[in-house]
């Protein structure tokens, strides 16, 4: 283990760049936020939760073009998941997760906790999961590594959404030689639940208990710092491994358990959050951020899986099937005793606080002290440089292709050839999307389609976008991607509600990735609000680029429809011998 | 012919939930003497004789059977077999 | 009927839905801490991942508190029915005889597939006709039956392989075995989902005849409405 | 504290799929010199010395580790621990 440095060797030695802050952000903190300088553990806080995986900094301006409201919404973005009104007191809940990095370096295991992540964004909402589709993008088949990359990735997310009993009811899967260093992985989750349940991821009232539920935390996925980069590089040498390891029978047992609580004892609950990215720093912190509260922490207290861990390292630490609760004071014995039934360990870790500072103990030593807001509201803002790309310069000035001859037939068997168009049964019938009875369309239509049980309703989803088409024009190709969606749920019965996104692209500091970025959502945008369905949740993936050579911008659109009369539904087949096609639109 | 017998394992510091929740079941079954049990797997690779055997069951190991993210592994000649 | 809920199950709801609200049949989640089925005319193991499917499917799931309660209810001669992960654990309880391996494809497998119902005279499969060919969903990674060839025999023998796959075999089971009862005909162990396949909504009803067997035994009490 | 090693297989008359899958990868992968491959798993179990400790493996194997109808074990004291 590093030993630690002190404040003043970090102001020195500068360990922070390579933990990815910058030099003006940590004067920023040590001479604005703090007046002192940070030290080695609380360096590290601000270095993963300043991240623009944990903090958007640079795509938060571009987000805020996204139409967020409408009468449907009940839970815009910001907490784990969007919610919507579906009428009769219920509602459905969603978002989408990328794993493209994780899942480049380990597929089975990236791609799994990636589905893992994503379920316990839906269940800390206090909905039952009803629903699991991906967006998977990969290079072209033919290369061997291609080939490994879709058998573990696809077995990694059947692994996990079989075992939890969730069905994968759909998805996309296209194939692009810009893919091929930087496989997509884009997983959502669709839950349904009663209005009543629905549960926000806070710590509020001074005394009420932080309390850790569910896997034991291990060194798993701590980010750049205690593991150099030289581990990945050659991972054989080592003995030591970062790659977090999903358990979904412990996410079915968690999530069982969350709901009893969630569900039957609201009266003890009062904030609930899964430990996602940058684990528990900034599940704890974003639950006192949101209800302006303090807190403190006794790191002694935290399940540990290994020996000798320090403060930065249980902090930082992604091990998974984790989750942290707010709970009522004096509640602490029942909530314990409720997740032993499951075989599950709760554990008091905290307290809410007065005041608004967020403090750790370790062995006897006060590790942090910092202001809560100091980690999530106070980041700085990055204003990204915007270039449009000179392929669409050039491309401006050259004449328009005009087709000339055709081939229809030979056309259209090559277009049924390739890989991206051909049928996906080979992986869709590896996932289980039939477990829970209500998948009424599976894979293999435009959009699936659930019951909703005891009501006459149904849900239809879909995953779209084109990666190609925004390559070549972000805005229309954003547009194209909404507006994908939205007519794969219409011909499926149902009416848009809303949508969720993963938005994946290259490095945001290259301008033309920024214009890209910024370009495509804006098209994005457009045909939101023209189809007034608003943009409920969504997560951000960046620097997807192998030597240096960015992805096509993709972003990906996760939308839910509402069908009244779940008899009416409509599927892609053709019916009858005889019956007219109609071509509608232009 | 040789055999030689490459065993897999996780690394050292890699959860496994496997191993976990079968030293609990061991455990409630009656064996509190067992501390816990570690899962791994293993291979019996039956090959003719070649002169770089070591080399060969190293790129067997690395290409094929050996996940190295999680991974890691060691082997053993097993018999002398005519 | 009891519903036996085991950790990790997860096709404990779609049995119970299919008994309540599609059959109307009382019915009542049963924990696997449980060590009494008093009351009770028929258990059902339902599918799902008991335990993670660490070890091996079933595996662990078979120490359970309630699992003794399960020997004897079987013992008395009422009905125990087991699907998917309630089949593994059937077997690995001794229930019934032989094991389930991983696929040939050593892959999860989920679809549609078509069973001959073999031996029509068992109180899960009297509903339906000798020899039919009917359609039911599987969704599995281990249920290629196995077991040795004397116990083979015998259950060919004893007229126990009530369903075989009709047409194309899924996972490289022995004599296309989908479902065996054991030698008294009142343990059933089948991979493919019955359960799965009760609604005319969801495009199958083929599985709904294997609980109005079970209802035609006239043990069952029809829910109270 | 012992260490022991159970190690599991198929019996000889059981089909493992996994193994003819491997065999073949790894033929496949240029190694035409393997004539075959069979996995198995093993178990490494830690536990408090005790008198008896080949019926306590034998249990705990016979019990829950192995099942009969498609496999057979064996298993070694890997080495002696304080
Ligand atoms: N990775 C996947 N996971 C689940 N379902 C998938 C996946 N890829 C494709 N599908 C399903 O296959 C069908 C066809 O998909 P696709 O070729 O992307 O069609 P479309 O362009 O109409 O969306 C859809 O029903 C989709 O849900």
């Amino acid at each position: 283990m590093t030993k630690k440095l002190t404040p003043e060797q970090i102001q020195q030695q500068k360990p922070y760049l390579a933990w990815g802050l910058s030099e003006k952000e940590y004067d920023y903190i040590s001479q604005r936020l703090l007046g002192r300088l940070p030290n080695y553990t609380e360096t590290g806080l601000f270095a993963v939760m300043w991240s623009e995986h944990c903090s958007y900094k640079m795509s938060k301006p571009v987000l805020r073009e996204f139409p967020s409201t409408g009468k449907r919404v009940l839970q815009g973005p910001g907490e784990g998941a969007g919610i919507l009104d579906i009428g009769d007191q219920q509602a459905v809940v969603f978002k989408a997760e990328s794993h493209n990095h994780p899942s480049a370096v380990e597929p089975y295991e990236g791609a799994a906790t990636g589905v893992g992540g994503i379920i316990r964004d839906i269940f800390s909402m206090g909905a039952r999961p009803i629903a699991m589709l991906d967006s998977l993008h990969f290079g072209e088949i033919d290369q061997p590594r291609t080939k490994y990359l879709i058998n573990e990735i696809v077995a990694g997310i059947g692994g996990y959404g079989n075992c939890m009993g969730i069905p994968t009811v759909g998805g996309e899967t296209t194939f692009d030689p810009c893919y091929t260093g930087n496989p997509l992985v884009n997983a959502m989750c669709v839950g349904l639940m009663d209005q009543a349940d629905m549960q926000k991821g806070r710590a509020q009232g001074i005394g009420n208990a932080v309390m850790y539920v569910g896997a034991k935390t291990g060194r798993d996925g701590i980010h750049g710092a205690t593991f150099a980069s030289a581990d990945f590089a050659d991972d054989k040498e080592t003995q030591r491994s970062a790659v977090q390891v999903g358990d979904p029978f412990m996410e079915k047992l968690l999530l069982e358990a969350c709901l009893e609580l969630t569900h039957k004892h609201q009266d003890w609950l009062i904030g609930i959050q899964d430990m996602g990215a940058a684990g528990l720093v900034s599940s704890s912190c974003e639950m006192a951020a949101k209800a302006d509260s303090g807190m403190e922490l006794e790191l002694d207290q935290v399940p540990q899986r290994e020996p000798g861990m320090s403060a930065y390292e249980i902090m930082l630490s992604e091990s998974q099937e984790r989750m942290l609760l707010c709970i009522k004071k004096g509640f602490e014995k029942p909530v314990q005793d409720l997740f032993e039934s499951y075989g599950l360990e709760a554990v008091v870790i905290g307290r809410v606080t007065a005041g608004h500072q967020y403090i750790l103990h370790h062995q006897g030593n006060k590790v942090t002290d910092i202001p809560v807001s100091s980690l999530t509201d106070d980041v700085l803002e990055e204003q990204g440089t915007e270039v449009m790309p000179s392929r669409l310069q050039q491309a401006a000035l050259q004449p328009v292709w005009q087709p000339t001859e055709f081939d229809f037939a030979a056309t259209f068997y090559q277009m049924l050839q390739q890989p991206t168009i051909a049928a996906k049964t080979s992986i869709t019938q590896t996932y289980d999307s039939q477990v829970r009875t209500n998948t009424v369309v599976g894979p293999g239509s435009d959009a699936a389609v659930l019951r909703i049980r005891r009501t006459t309703k149904g849900l239809a989803m879909t995953t779209d976008g084109n990666g190609r088409f925004v390559y070549l024009n972000p805005e229309i190709g954003g547009k194209l991607a909404v507006l994908e969606a939205a007519a794969n749920l219409v011909a499926s019965g149902a009416e848009p509600l809303g949508i969720t996104d993963c938005l994946n692209y290259g490095d945001p500091h290259d301008p033309e990735v920024y214009w890209e970025l910024h370009q495509s959502v804006k098209g994005m945008a457009a045909a939101c609000r023209a189809l007034e369905i608003p943009v409920i949740s969504g997560n951000v993936s960046l620097y997807n680029e192998t030597n240096q050579q960015a992805i096509y911008p993709t972003p990906m659109v996760g939308m839910v429809g509402l069908i009244n009369d779940i008899q009416k539904y409509e599927t892609i087949k053709l019916k009858n011998a005889g019956d007219k096609l109609f071509l509608i639109g232009t | 012919m040789k055999k030689v017998r490459i065993y897999v394992t996780y690394k050292e510091s890699v959860f496994d939930p496997q191993g976990e929740t079968i030293t609990t079941a061991v455990k409630s079954l009656g064996f509190p003497q067992v501390k816990e049990i570690n899962v791994g797997k293993f291979f019996d690779v039956t090959l003719l004789e070649t002169a770089d055997l070591d080399q060969t069951i190293a790129a067997i190991s690395e290409k094929l059977l050996v996940n190295f993210n999680l991974e890691t592994y060691h082997y053993q000649v097993l018999e002398e077999q005519k | 009927m009891a519903v036996v809920v085991f950790p990790g199950s997860n096709c404990d709801i779609d049995l119970y839905e299919a008994l309540t609200s599609v059959c109307k049949v009382e019915a009542a989640y049963v924990s696997y801490q449980q060590d009494n089925l008093a009351g009770f005319d028929a258990v059902m193991l339902p599918g799902g991942f008991s335990y993670g499917d660490y070890l091996r499917c079933g595996a662990i799931a078979r120490f359970s508190n309630i699992m003794p309660a399960i020997q004897q209810f079987a013992a008395q001669g009422k009905p125990v029915f087991g699907t998917c992960n309630g089949f593994q654990i059937l077997t690995e309880a001794g229930l019934l005889p032989g094991a389930l391996k991983q696929n040939d494809s050593l892959k999860f497998v989920c679809k549609t597939v078509a069973l001959r119902v073999e031996n029509n005279q068992t109180v899960f499969t009297n509903q339906y006709q000798a020899g039919e060919v009917i359609q039911l969903p599987i969704a599995h990674a281990d249920g290629s039956y196995y077991a040795d060839q004397e116990t083979l025999a015998a259950l060919e023998a004893n007229h126990q392989v009530v369903f075989r796959y009709a047409t194309e075999n899924p996972n490289g089971s022995l004599n296309d075995i989908a479902g065996i009862t054991n030698r008294r005909g009142n343990v059933l162990g089948m991979m493919p989902h019955p359960e799965r396949a009760v609604e005319q909504l969801l495009g199958n009803t083929d599985g709904l005849r294997l609980f109005k067997s079970l209802l035609a035994g006239q043990t069952i009490k029809e829910a109270a409405h």
